[in-house]
């Protein structure tokens, strides 16, 4: 065999398939489908498509937005409530009965496994309202029967009625006046389900696909879900709005926050859920790529679980407060893009009490005072961290090694516990923790939206309480709050609930957070919504 | 007198099953009697596949004969009883290559085998290996060495000393020259021939060469397929062999030495 | 008459000697040799070496760049990583547990699978067999896989990913040992121990092992470029050491968040990995060349 | 002019330190219908000459000689292919480890068939062709004694005894119809009835085909059952060369003489149990050859002159290398003259 | 040859039957339920725990309920993930024809690749090409798997932007599972865009493939190089250049074919070292495939899917392994001794 001629040809077969891996290479020009779709890289996989059953917004921006719709909406600017699927409302003197006139000529997803026959009205939002609220609804103990945010709020004992005036007419009377109550109407988690797609399943015997293969008005149709992959939209070509959004819509489900970021560079993603605060810096710094930024409604916070010893000695619970020092908690986890949190509310909020005394970092004192509760010296506590980054908290993990640090220097050491998002949050509601690493994204501009799901006694059984603590003089404040509609005046119990929480040290607030997204500077019209949620009836591609 | 070694009957078998669906293919080698006296010498040959190498590993125990016994000075040797059996009756075996563990020196092979057969101190035991490394030829000083430092004709005297080193009364040899160069086979030849002078041991040997066979033994036993088919003194068989294979295979021989003398 | 004594001096050297004679012909192996000696002292001497304590955090300095870039400082060679921890020490740490832990392990494969081998070589029949279907099996089980399960059962760990690896190296050994005292014992000068009436432990000892040694050595390297992969791909995943325990690949892992601001955190641990698989790669290979020369000549 | 015609022959080869001397100078013919027995005991590059021969030297040892030629053509100066044609067509070799030289994978009647040049066979299509092969093996396979055939050509060689390889590979080199046959210990660690079957083949081929053959081997009972000449080597040396009858008669070397007595068949006179002729010493490694006459360690009559490498000397047809022959070789020529 | 195939389903159904002993006796030693373990049902209440215990015999005793388990394995019910309550032969229905594709091109780049360069360097050994070849097996063995994806998603996919770096497809591509093959399922599939789909799977295939491939194709070209020096070295080979046959010839009738047959059962052992890679490099590449799905299912402690998705995995390796075995014993007429190679 001729040696040259051997080489030859091996230098041949090297040139053909590196030209090959070229081609396909170059061959990275969007073609219809790409052009037509947006992907939307989240940080999760949603617990189910109906976001009554879930706070989570994971489950809220994979809904929420694009499938449903609500009666109202908030506009994303100013926070003011707008129309959605009621186009007028009408508020009774004694703020005890709403009236709804709802639209006409709005139209449910018509999709292969389900067929509407008609199109939306009045039925729908008794059904959806009463599917929580009345306990006797068929559909109410479907997929596990819990509603925490209305639980949270206590909303089974405000409204007394829902009730059908005609086709497009509903009437809501309360037990008692709520100002927050048409701010809660407008939150992602009052979605408007279909009444006939219900009753449909409920012939069939499969009532738990009304929240796996979803049917609402939103602009986006549900096409396929696979855990931890992505969920596949279509759009609703008979929306009752005109939308400009794409016609295929993916949420590609990417946990880890730099691989987020590593496919928006590449391209495979459009726009990114919260990215890492580390790689802020080189979104900002690249042509191609916007990053959408604005203060967030939302605490980050440390909490007890309170009903477990030693964490319901408040003791104890201030002496781990003590023991850490929150300030280089904010510059290690956020890299400065959060302001201190000393309450619940952030300074965007009217409630926000400025002169709000600090927990402060003081490892002596910590430790004289474990001593004085008789916690021994390696004593071992577990520190839950969420796998997931959230706008309040992007990395918990980071965030608990760290705290664990700071704890061992007075004598506690720490195990730090994360499972997979959707077991997180279950083993938390069950109360497995000693203490967990989370926090809150407001649903909607109203102080009560903190005070009340997070450490109300009614709370706790829905699971937003993470702190397990329950005070009648905290819940008294908040309930008294609520009747009154001066902000001023309600200012002041707040401020009183904040000595409370201050005093007993339920959990520790740590920071209020800038919310980020990333997007593709193809993509025009992506918004961050304050009150979570995030919408894409409005984006285009360039 | 009593022999040095008497076999009485000895059959062993040797079962192969090739696969389960074949039957079991059985080799018998025996029965064979023989006597052997202090100083003499027995060569077996036959061809290839005669059982002359079953029979040498019967003789020395590696393997257990069916019937028929082995006596050594007219004690029986038992199987269990391996210590008098290895101190009386030793093997050498054909490749030095295979008999000689290349990992391990020359001097510790050695003391191995008096560690195991006798009660000699780590002094007592390279006094003595050292005096047998000299009788067989080599010099002190391939205590240390490994196979590979050695010649074949060395490696061979290695085996030799191995054999010799407990005093046995009989050496077993398997064809012991065959892969010997023909001057190292002569050196090697003259060694065994001295020290059987000096020592007195008997020899069985086994080898194809029927011009050594001649040479160095008493008796000659020619097996065939198993069986002896002939046996006697070295002379009365090599000048009238009986049996169509023995005559067939001295035949073979010679008529290559015969045409050695037509040079002349 | 006079025996001329005209030609050299004979020269052989041992069989240890002859295999370092022909391996250090190879430069590329004495280097390789070098970096692995570098490793082994890294793991010794890691608590002298390193500067700092590898877990103390210092949020003052988070994600400071290595000294060679403009901004860095010569205090933290390798800079620091997210959590303000010094990343050189913490480098020094991660080769003294991924190697110090592949040694051992790869020394507990090797004793157990040489001793389970040689059980099975030595005996025939129906407990050599079973014990051959055992391992066949446990060898058909991709690594990763018996990892998890251990993981599984015992929970996560720098001593249950040990177990794991081990357990998955263990069929090697043991096929290795098993031929080779099978070829051994077919061996002529195995029949002579025997018949100097050597018993198996005794012919194991004094016979088939200085003869397995070399095969041993050249097994165990292979064995050990593999542990080491092992180890890190499995503290990659995060099935491995956990915190505070410094791993090369978990701390790989534990920097990917960051891979954009600081990329040297994922490059260094990286590249020791790889540096220390490719020397005893690179020392296995010379070895192994040395030993077919050492036939050869 | 002789068939083969190798003199001064050097191979140096790479011991992995030094280049050493493994063929000092060799020299050796072989006549059209001669059968030239090479002497000589483990390392003393019998194969190494047979090596040199048909060009498998590898390249970075260093060959270098007066002569080596074939049929007037000079071996060393030829292109690649030339030599390979050469070896195709007139030269055939037979290797000692006859069931190694055979491909394990493939069936013996395949091989057989593999060797049979294009040349031999009649134009035509393949499937004639192929006919054609087979007849020609059969015939072949029948030449050489192996007599069923049938039962043996579709097996494969390790699942045959040595000697009916040895024969298929005789077969093979007897296809391409050479006129040298190179026979390199053709019947190494074979029984006596076996090794002479081959013997007698050999024997008769170089009858009845006046075939040449170069006989390698340390078997001097085979080779003086056949062979006409014979050349004595002794680590790389040549130590004696001439007609089998004059060597066996009167070595003049003392090597030549020590190898001839080893063998105690020769010696009618020997009395059993007596001590054979034997050289005292080994042979030296290749490694630690000694300077000069390389006998000179092991030489009974060895003394200072022995540094040197002895000149060849050449008495009408028979040469040695020695400073000291054990007959003055006068003697010799004069007997021959008688 | 009857009597090798016998004994090789002898082998291949003892160990089989060994690996379903251990899956299900993995039940019992994870942590844990045993009932969640083996069914993947989180019991709600007392009376649900009574009614699914009885449903899968454990209040009966251990052989019975291993009959249970034998028989629900044989008839495809495997049970449901604890996490996500799918059926687990759904989901690995969907995930390990992933991994077998993966796995498939992987090993098809590394004999095409390795196997040449071996060749090539064994041929002309210690020439610089041999040298070339050699140093980039060993520093390519080298790799850890995982840094050397990083080190691809680095240069391809953030420096250059090339190619994609995780998924099988883009997922706009809405390609309708058949198959289980990404790009058999496209050629299938009836959907508009289907050669920009095509090439679109195709190259989101390159990273993951090749980072697979390195590793074992490192291995492939010292296989062979050692075994074609080796078998070139051989008097087999030495005797037909003297019979005047050509290089060429020599190396295509004899050498080739004897140093392919011992690299068969070595190619064998390396399934199980491509499935550690491929697992590992599924989780970078996001790659849905059966390596990925068991490695979130020990994140997530699902032991059900642990169990099945083990024996899925190792009974199909273990076939594979001697299947492979067979059959190069079966075609190599001069091996007649039953052992594996070594690494």
């Amino acid at each position: 065999m001729n040696p040259n001629a051997q080489l030859r040809i091996i230098k041949s077969a090297i040139l053909l398939s590196f030209s090959l891996i070229l081609m396909l290479g170059c061959s990275k020009q969007k073609t219809q489908i790409t052009q037509a779709g947006i992907t939307f890289c989240s940080e999760g996989s949603p617990a189910s498509f109906n976001p009554q059953l879930d706070t989570s917004s994971t489950t809220a921006d994979a809904s929420s937005h694009q499938i449903y719709d609500r009666l109202l909406e908030f506009n994303t600017d100013n926070g003011e409530i707008e129309p959605g699927l009621a186009s007028s409302w009408l508020v009774s003197n004694d703020g005890l009965t709403y009236t709804f006139q709802l639209r006409k000529g709005v139209e449910f997803h018509d999709t292969p496994y389900f067929t509407p026959t008609r199109n939306f009205n009045a039925d729908d939002v008794v059904f959806s309202i009463d599917r929580w609220r009345v306990a006797s609804h068929p559909y109410h103990e479907v997929s596990g029967g819990s509603y925490p945010y209305f639980q949270s709020l206590g909303l089974k004992n405000t409204i007394k009625d829902v009730t059908r005036i005609n086709g497009y007419r509903v009437e809501i009377s309360l037990y008692k006046p709520d100002s927050s109550f048409l701010a809660n109407l407008a939150t992602d988690f009052s979605v408007i389900l279909s009444a006939e797609y219900g009753m449909n399943l409920l012939a069939e015997g499969s009532p738990s696909n009304i929240d796996v293969l979803p049917i609402g008005t939103g602009p986006y149709k549900f096409v396929s879900y696979r855990k931890d992959q992505f969920i596949r939209y279509q759009r609703h070509s008979d929306y009752f709005l005109d939308t400009i959004g794409p016609e295929h819509l993916v949420f590609d489900i990417t946990p880890k926050s730099s691989l987020r970021v590593a496919k928006l560079i590449t391209g495979e993603c459009d726009a990114v859920a919260f990215p890492s605060q580390n790689d802020l810096e080189i979104i900002r710094n690249r042509d191609d790529l916007t990053l959408l930024e604005r203060p967030g409604l939302n605490v980050g916070f440390w909490a007890f679980n309170t009903s477990k010893p030693p964490f319901d000695n408040p003791k104890v619970r201030r002496a781990l407060a003590l023991a850490i020092d929150n300030t280089s908690l904010l510059e290690a986890v956020y890299l400065g893009q959060a302001t201190r949190a000393k309450s619940l509310v952030p300074s965007a909020s009217w409630a926000y009490q400025p002169n709000m005394q600090d927990t402060g970092y003081n490892p002596v004192t910590a430790r004289k005072l474990l001593d004085e509760a008789g916690i021994p010296d390696n004593f071992t506590m577990n520190i839950w961290a969420m796998p997931v980054q959230r706008a309040y908290n992007p990395n918990a993990m980071k965030m608990a090694q760290l705290m664990s640090t700071y704890l061992a220097d007075v004598g506690v050491t720490v195990n730090i516990v994360s499972y997979d998002w959707a077991r997180f949050r279950e083993n938390l509601t069950a109360g497995m923790h000693d203490s967990v690493l989370i926090g809150w994204s407001a649903d909607n501009g109203d102080p009560d939206n903190f005070y009340r799901p997070l450490l109300t006694c009614a709370a706790i059984p829905s699971g937003t309480n993470r702190a397990q603590w329950c005070n009648p003089e905290y819940d008294a404040l908040i309930e008294s709050a609520l009747k009154i509609e001066d902000s001023d005046e309600r200012r002041i119990f707040y401020h009183r609930a904040n000595q409370i929480i201050f005093r007993e040290t339920p959990l520790v607030p740590i920071a209020h957070a800038y919310q980020y997204q990333a997007v593709n500077n193809q993509i025009e019209g992506l918004t961050i919504n304050p009150f979570g949620g995030i919408r894409f009836d409005d984006v285009v591609r360039k | 007198m009593i022999p040095v070694l008497e076999v009485k009957n000895l059959i062993y078998t040797h079962r192969v099953r090739r696969s389960i669906f074949k039957p079991v293919d059985e080799f018998i080698v025996g029965p064979i009697d023989f006597v052997l006296n202090t100083g003499e010498t027995l060569a077996i040959t036959g061809h290839n596949g005669s059982g002359k190498t079953l029979l040498a590993r019967a003789l020395v125990g590696a393997i257990t004969p069916q019937q028929g016994s082995i006596l050594l000075e007219g004690k029986k040797a038992e199987q269990s009883d391996k210590k008098t059996r290895n101190h009386d009756i030793r093997l050498i075996l054909q490749h030095t290559k295979y008999s000689l563990n290349p990992a391990v020196t020359v001097g510790s092979v050695l003391g191995q085998t008096l560690l195991l057969n006798t009660e000699l101190n780590q002094q007592e035991r390279k006094t003595k290996i050292e005096q047998t490394l000299v009788k067989v030829g080599l010099l002190r000083e391939h205590y240390y060495f490994y196979r590979h430092m050695l010649s074949d004709g060395q490696q061979q005297r290695v085996s030799l000393a191995r054999a010799m080193i407990l005093d046995p009364k009989v050496i077993v040899a398997d064809e012991p020259f065959a892969a010997l160069d023909p001057s190292v086979r002569s050196q090697t030849v003259n060694l065994i021939l001295d020290i059987q002078q000096e020592l007195g041991m008997a020899f069985v040997f086994i080898s194809q060469n029927l011009g050594i066979v001649r040479h160095i033994s008493d008796k000659v036993m020619i097996m065939d397929k198993g069986k002896v088919i002939e046996a006697g003194s070295s002379k009365s068989v090599f000048d009238d062999p009986q049996h169509e294979v023995t005559r067939k295979l001295i035949d073979s021989h010679f008529s290559l030495v015969d045409k050695h003398f037509e040079q002349f | 008459m006079a025996q001329f004594n005209l030609y050299q001096e004979e020269f052989h050297p041992s069989p240890v000697m002859h295999i370092w004679l022909e391996f250090k012909r190879s430069h590329f192996a004495l280097i390789g040799s070098a970096i692995l000696l570098l490793f082994c002292a890294i793991a010794i001497l890691a608590p002298l070496l390193a500067p700092y304590d590898p877990n103390v955090q210092n949020t003052n300095t988070i994600l400071l760049p290595p000294a060679w870039e403009g901004n860095g400082s010569i205090s933290h060679i390798f800079g620091t990583d997210a959590l303000g921890r010094d990343v050189f020490s913490r480098t020094l740490y991660g080769c003294r547990v991924t190697f110090g832990s592949s040694i051992f392990l790869v020394l507990i494969a090797a004793t157990i699978g040489v001793a389970l081998g040689t059980f099975a070589g030595i005996n025939k029949g129906i407990k050599s067999s079973i014990l051959n279907h055992l391992l066949d099996s446990l060898m058909a089980v991709p690594t990763l896989l018996i990892a998890i399960i251990i993981v599984a059962i015992l929970g996560t760990g720098l001593w249950n990913s040990m177990w794991a690896i081990i357990l998955a190296l263990i069929p090697q050994f043991v096929h290795q040992t098993r031929t080779f005292v099978r070829e051994e014992m077919k061996k002529d000068y195995i029949l002579l121990d025997k018949l100097d009436g050597a018993g198996s432990t005794r012919i194991f000892w004094s016979s088939i092992l200085p003869s397995m040694f070399e095969l041993l050595v050249v097994q165990s390297t292979l064995a050990l470029s593999v542990a080491i992969i092992d180890i890190s791909a499995l503290g990659f995943l995060n099935l491995g050491a956990q915190s505070p325990v410094v791993e090369l690949g978990a701390s790989l892992s534990q920097s990917l968040e960051v891979a954009y601001s600081a990329p040297w955190l994922v490059a260094l641990p990286g590249f020791c990995i790889f540096l220390m698989v490719l020397s005893i790669n690179i020392v296995g290979e010379g070895l192994r060349n040395a030993l077919r020369n050492r036939l050869i000549h | 002019m002789p068939l083969l015609d190798v003199k001064n022959l050097t191979v140096e080869i790479d011991t992995g330190s030094v280049f050493v001397k493994a063929l000092d100078k060799v020299s050796l013919t072989v006549e059209t219908g001669e059968i030239r027995a090479l002497v000589g005991e483990s390392g003393s590059g019998k194969s190494l000459i047979v090596r040199a021969i048909i060009g498998a030297i590898p390249d970075h040892w260093i060959i270098t000689a007066d002569r080596l030629t074939w049929k007037g053509q000079n071996l060393l100066g030829m292109s690649n292919e030339q030599r390979r044609i050469i070896m195709r067509r007139e030269i055939a070799v037979v290797f000692q480890d006859p069931t190694s030289s055979l491909d394990p994978s493939a069936t013996l009647i395949s091989q057989l068939e593999e060797s049979i040049p294009e040349e031999l066979l009649d134009k035509g299509m393949f499937w004639h062709r192929n006919k054609q092969r087979r007849q020609i093996a059969v015939g072949l396979m029948h030449k050489v004694g192996i007599k069923n055939h049938e039962a043996c050509m579709q097996r494969y060689p390790h699942e045959i005894a040595a000697d009916i390889a040895q024969k298929f590979m005789i077969a093979m080199a007897l296809v391409s119809e050479p006129e040298l046959l190179i026979a390199d210990d053709p019947t190494r660690s074979m029984e006596s009835t076996t090794k002479n079957q081959i013997l007698r083949l050999l024997s008769g081929l170089n009858e009845t085909r006046k075939l040449a053959i170069l006989f390698v081997s340390h078997d001097l009972l085979a080779i003086s059952s056949m062979a006409h000449t014979m050349t004595v080597l002794y680590c790389g040396q040549t130590v004696e060369s001439g007609k089998v009858k004059h060597l066996h008669r009167r070595p003049l070397h003392p090597y030549t003489k020590a190898l001839l007595d080893s063998a105690p068949s020769f010696q009618i006179n020997l009395p059993p149990k007596s001590h054979l002729v034997a050289l005292p010493g080994t042979i030296p490694t290749l490694k630690h050859l000694p300077i000069g006459c390389r006998l000179g360690p092991r030489c009974p009559n060895a003394r200072k002159e022995c540094v040197k490498v002895p000149e060849q000397k050449m008495v009408h047809q028979h040469s040695y290398s020695c400073h000291f022959p054990l007959h003055s070789p006068v003697d010799d020529d004069l007997e021959n003259k008688q | 040859m009857l009597n090798l195939l016998l004994r090789y389903i002898n082998l291949m159904v003892l160990t089989i039957a060994i690996l379903v002993i251990i899956s299900f006796s993995l039940a019992y030693m994870f942590p844990g339920d045993t009932l969640t373990n083996i069914s993947g049902i989180v019991p709600q209440s007392n009376e649900q725990r009574v009614a699914l215990e009885a449903v899968f015999k454990l209040d009966r005793s251990i052989f019975v309920q291993f009959w249970y388990y034998l028989e629900n394995l044989i008839s495809g019910d495997w049970g449901v993930s604890s996490s996500s309550q799918v059926s687990l032969l759904e989901e690995i229905s969907i995930a390990f024809p992933a991994t077998i594709e993966l796995i498939t091109y992987a090993l098809l780049v590394s004999i095409f690749v390795g196997i040449p360069l071996g060749f090539i360097g064994g041929i002309w050994h210690h020439k610089p090409f041999d040298f070339g070849v050699v140093t980039f097996s060993v520093v390519s063995y080298s790799f850890p798997v995982f840094w050397l994806a990083l080190i691809f998603i680095t240069i391809f996919c953030l420096q250059l932007g090339y190619l994609p770096l995780s998924g099988r497809v883009n997922f706009l591509y809405d390609i309708p599972h058949s198959s289980g093959f990404i790009l058999w399922d496209i050629m299938r599939a009836d959907i508009p865009d289907k050669k920009d789909a095509f090439l679109d799977a195709l190259r989101h295939l390159i990273l993951p493939t090749a980072s697979i491939a390195l590793v074992t194709t490192a291995i492939f070209i010292r296989f062979t190089r050692r075994s074609i020096m080796d078998e070139m070295n051989k008097g087999y080979i030495e005797a037909a250049k003297s019979r005047g046959f050509t290089t060429k010839q020599i190396f295509f009738k004899h050498g080739l074919r004897n140093s392919l047959l011992p690299i068969l059962p070595l190619m064998a052992m390396q399934i199980s070292t491509l499935f550690t890679n491929a697992m590992v490099v599924e989780t970078i590449f996001s790659w849905p495939g059966i390596g990925n799905w068991i490695i979130q299912a020990i994140y997530q402690r699902d032991y059900p899917a642990i169990r099945i998705g083990m024996l899925v995995v190792s009974v199909f390796v273990v076939t594979l392994t001697i299947t492979i075995e067979f059959i190069s014993r079966a075609i190599d007429p001069a091996r007649d001794k039953f052992q594996r190679g070594a690494v």
